[in-house]
């Protein structure tokens, strides 16, 4: 196993091979738990609808957690509804992947500071791939992240675990810091 | 005085004459005509003549509140009511309870409305209804500590080994 | 017997109905709805066709004041705190140090031509919990709290989702701070010098009426 | 189903009583079998979960359990300033941002006893009946899903999104607004904003006959809703049942004509009432055409608007805003009709503070669900479906 174990770190043309078969199959074929909990399950409606229509990523809402491989957080949970997202993350097979839409699930949104009842961020209870602003965000928004979930899938591969993957996207990714910057350069 | 708070007054006027002393003075602001029904353990009888007296008929409750009255050390409920194909009035009506332990009688069993509300104002406040068909929590769960709209509510730090402050 | 073969009847011819709506709706689709946005006068000329929107290579344009990405411009900003007042949710946080006589200059004004009186070590908007109502926006006196419309900027990381605006770094909050201090110390010492002479406090009067006030008030500070 | 009747079991017979509900006779004792339907559950339209007891295909009784989304908005009413509870109001009932937004703002107007601008008043008007079509499109396409009709529900959407697009050019947001403002707008429309949505109601009409062809005449459609969960018109006075639910069962009662606010006297509309003629009163299907039927009231509402709009120059719809909103110590109830019900506030003001001392939302969706015990008695589980979709619940209303 050793052995197997170092080439396949080595990253050979094998495996690399396997490797953008196995993405190419998993990123184009992304099943979302249909799961809509508040105000951006109506957005995320919207997006699964005919004007901005995610099927054609291969997206398309699955009502049991068994057949899904991402979960998206659309909405507040709340401390009652906390223990039954963390049954249903729990009962996703593996590889899962999960995208908090919306500010409520991000870290508690507009209900962070009095909202005894709130849970302040989903990332609290179920590990968080992609945090989607907004309040409710875009169909747009929602495209975005989900483009971003298929470029974490893209950066994943045998031997590479999620966290190495963040960390490789993090290294591509810009300060939005600069990016504002330039923004407000370029109006000046 | 606008004719939609006379009318209130008349509707009052009525209930006044049938229960006396019950009922305390009817506050006619034009904004929401209320009386407060002075012996709480007279409500139901007198919730159920507001429905069924051919005068009256509020056979419509648009909202119960519960309220915290907290410089009188109370706890209340405000019943809207009026009439859906009957005569045009309405008028609210107030109900009190001491804060610690007090409790109002139920009238579930004249509105249906009011068995969530009574529900809600208990989850919210904790003022207990008598027979109440169904007391529990409704909104937050069941073993949820504190009563979260009372003035001096503090938020529970754990919640299932969830933390619940930010 | 009749009602059985009505029934069928009726089912056959509206379902009939349905299908042919939908196909006269699959025929219409050949072409390409326009991406007009609304504000553009034939926006309802181009609803028939094809509906969806291509996302990532199309997209309606969101109107001006679209109210998404909350950005604010350190330029234009008097450091009012108004904004951080008004959100409902408290989502600004802003600190500001006030400008010494002699910083004026360097502080600048604004573009409307504003003299600015407070430094900005801080002004962090957290648009991860911002609710896009535009209340802070509809406060600002000079406009230069704007919602962007810019509407995705997904993230791997919540703590990305922190914004911040403000228009020095720590070590020259530090320095800026200790300068206030300072001159604030000089002013109260000369102040209470002229306290100890007797004089009248060279104070310009914001305290005028209570006599007493200033003195103890000034002595104290002194010490 | 009532050929269920006829097939003779051998120890169980299933006997129907009228209204589709049905009464189940055995020789042998069965378990009844408690089956949890939600809080994750597709055609529970978000986070409501069923308790039902059930003797093998028919529900016995149905708890529904709350509070799953429940948000503490009055908590956050007693924390907030009156203009900052505005966009708290649009998460309640959240697929119609601006009818909650102007329940709110009339109360407060109430209490503080200003005068509105008229034309400020027709614009909430016009938008208020855009987001009810908009609303009740959501209603219609995601009942027509809970039936199994998808197509129905790509239509919907489309035709939403125009409203959308609508409401997000005046208002800068797509579906919470933050809008209504007390006592005034937020913005004034743009000056194409009327031939816009002239040009809508055009274009929206022949859509709205499409869709009863495509869905409500639809036979199949029809034999799952209709005579399936019958509310008679007494019970559902006496649940507290508002809007399209109390219109379905043949009341004739609508906010804006019974106790009207804003401008609503001075228009012409008739108030939606089922066919007895297509329906059963009372049942699914009348609480579904209710709904179909005020869409073509608002798009008629839309229009007379329209026309009486009055043109002001350089109109500020944040003149008549007080600058500090700190109403009279006083009590205030007010409501108005939303698509799903009564919304109404009520305000205790202490006079002193720029918050409310206590403001309690009366929900229409918290109210109509509360008679689901009564409706799931003894009927089938899919039609469960079908009576839960046609009460048209908006959990963040319920829980609030």
């Amino acid at each position: 196993m050793g052995l197997l174990d170092a080439r396949i770190s080595n990253r050979n043309v094998l495996v690399t091979s396997v490797d953008n078969v196995m993405n190419w199959a998993r990123l184009s074929s992304l099943w979302p738990m249909g799961f809509g909990l508040a105000c951006c399950a109506i957005e995320m409606m919207a997006t699964n609808a005919s004007n901005y229509d995610l099927e054609r990523f291969g997206i398309f809402p699955r009502s049991s957690p068994r057949q899904s491989d991402l979960m998206i957080v659309a909405g507040t949970v709340t401390m009652k509804m906390a223990e039954k997202v963390v049954t249903l993350y729990e009962q996703m097979p593996e590889p899962r992947y999960v995208l908090s839409m919306g500010s409520c699930s991000n870290c508690g949104g507009p209900y962070w500071n009095h909202g005894y009842h709130v849970l302040k961020g989903v990332d609290r209870v179920i590990p968080v791939d992609v945090y989607v602003p907004g309040c409710p965000p875009r169909p747009e928004a929602l495209i975005g992240g989900l483009l971003k979930i298929q470029e974490l899938v893209r950066m994943e591969g045998i031997g590479v675990s999620r966290q190495e993957a963040l960390k490789k996207l993090a290294e591509k990714s810009v300060d939005p810091q600069q990016v504002i910057g330039q923004a407000r350069k370029a109006t000046a | 005085m606008p004719a939609a708070v006379q009318q209130s007054k008349a509707a009052y006027d009525i209930i006044r004459e049938r229960f006396g002393e019950a009922v305390s003075e009817c506050d006619a602001n034009p904004t929401m005509p209320f009386f407060e029904v002075a012996d709480t353990s007279k409500w139901a009888d007198i919730a159920l003549f507001m429905r069924d007296d051919s005068r009256l008929k509020f056979n419509y409750m648009a909202c119960l509140s519960g309220v915290d009255y907290m410089e009188q050390g109370q706890l209340g409920i405000v019943c809207n009511l009026e009439s859906i194909g009957g005569p045009t009035h309405k008028i609210a009506v107030k109900v009190k309870c001491a804060r610690d332990g007090g409790s109002i009688p139920s009238v579930s069993c004249v509105w249906h409305t009011a068995n969530w509300h009574e529900r809600e104002a208990y989850d919210m406040y904790g003022m207990t209804f008598e027979g109440h068909p169904d007391h529990r929590r409704i909104l937050c769960p069941e073993d949820w500590t504190g009563f979260p709209l009372r003035k001096d509510y503090q938020v529970q730090e754990t919640y299932h080994g969830i933390k619940v402050p930010y | 017997m009749s009602e059985y073969f009505s029934n069928i009847k009726t089912g056959a011819s509206t379902i009939a109905t349905g299908m042919a709506i939908t196909l006269k709706h699959f025929f219409n689709a050949v072409k390409r709805k326009g991406d007009a946005g609304i504000d553009d006068a034939d926006y309802f000329k181009q609803v028939d066709g094809l509906c969806t929107l291509q996302y990532p290579r199309e997209a309606v344009p969101t109107p001006a004041i679209g109210r998404y990405r909350l950005h604010m411009d350190a330029e234009d900003c008097i450091g009012c705190s108004q904004c951080e007042r008004a959100c409902p949710v408290e989502c600004i946080t802003i600190e500001t140090i006030k400008v010494t006589a002699d910083d004026l200059a360097a502080c600048g004004k604004t573009s409307g031509g504003q003299q600015k009186r407070f430094w900005l070590p801080v002004f962090d908007i957290d648009v991860a919990k911002c609710m896009t109502c535009g209340i802070c926006v509809s406060v600002c006196p000079t406009d230069c709290l704007v919602h962007t419309p810019v509407a995705d900027f997904s993230e791997f990381d919540v703590s990305n989702m922190l914004y911040h605006f403000g228009n020095l770094t720590k070590i020259e909050a530090d320095a800026k701070r200790r300068k206030l201090e300072e001159e604030k110390a000089a002013k109260e010492k000369a102040a209470a010098e002229a306290a100890a002479r007797g004089e009248a406090p060279a104070r310009p009067a914001p305290k005028p009426k209570p006599a007493p006030g200033p003195q103890p008030d000034g002595g104290k500070a002194g010490e | 189903m009532q050929e269920l009747g006829k097939a003779d079991l051998n120890s169980t017979r299933i006997i129907p009583q009228g209204d589709n509900r049905v009464v189940i006779e055995k020789d042998l004792d069965t378990e009844y079998m408690v089956l949890s339907m939600g809080p994750q559950h597709p055609s529970t339209h978000g986070v409501l979960r069923l308790e039902c007891i059930t003797d093998g295909e028919v529900v016995v009784e149905a708890e529904p359990y709350l509070g799953y989304l429940h948000r503490c908005f009055e908590k956050y009413c007693e924390k907030v300033d009156y203009p900052g509870i505005v966009p708290y109001t649009d998460r309640m009932d959240y697929l119609a941002g601006i009818n909650n937004e102007m329940a709110f703002c009339i109360t407060v107007e109430k209490l503080l006893d200003i005068e509105i601008p008229r034309r400020v008043e027709f614009i909430r008007v016009i938008t208020a009946e855009l987001n009810r079509i908009a609303s009740h499109l959501v209603a219609i396409g995601t009942y027509g899903i809970d039936l199994g009709a998808f197509t129905p529900f790509l239509f919907c959407f489309r035709d939403r999104e125009h409203i959308l697009n609508l409401l997000e050019w005046i208002s800068g947001a797509r579906m919470l607004y933050n809008y209504v403002w007390i006592g005034g707008l937020s913005y004034d429309v743009p000056a194409d904003f009327k031939k816009r949505v002239d040009e809508f109601v055009t274009y929206f009409k022949p859509k709205v006959v499409e869709l009863y062809q495509l869905l409500t005449t639809n036979e199949i459609f029809v034999k799952r809703t209709k005579g399936i969960g019958i509310m008679p018109a007494d019970v559902a006075i006496n649940y507290g049942w508002s809007g399209p639910m109390l219109r379905g069962s043949g009341v004739d009662w609508d906010l804006r004509r019974n106790d009207p606010y804003s401008v609503y006297p001075e228009l012409d509309f008739k108030v939606a009432l089922p066919d007895p003629k297509f329906c059963e009163i009372g049942d699914s299907l009348a609480r579904h055409l209710v709904r179909a039927i005020e869409i073509d009231e608002s798009l008629k509402i839309i229009e007379q608007c329209l026309d009486k709009m009055p043109e002001v120059d350089g109109f500020d719809p944040r003149a008549a805003i007080p600058k500090k909103i700190r109403p009279k110590a006083g009590e205030v109830y007010g409501r108005a009709e939303n698509p799903r019900g009564e919304l109404g506030f009520y305000i205790q003001s202490d006079g002193k503070s720029t918050k409310p001392l206590r403001c309690k939302a009366r929900s229409s969706c918290f109210v109509n669900l509360s008679a689901m015990k009564d409706l799931s008695k003894g009927q089938l589980i899919p039609d469960l479906v079908a009576i839960i979709g046609s009460i048209d619940i908006v959990l963040g209303e319920v829980d609030r």
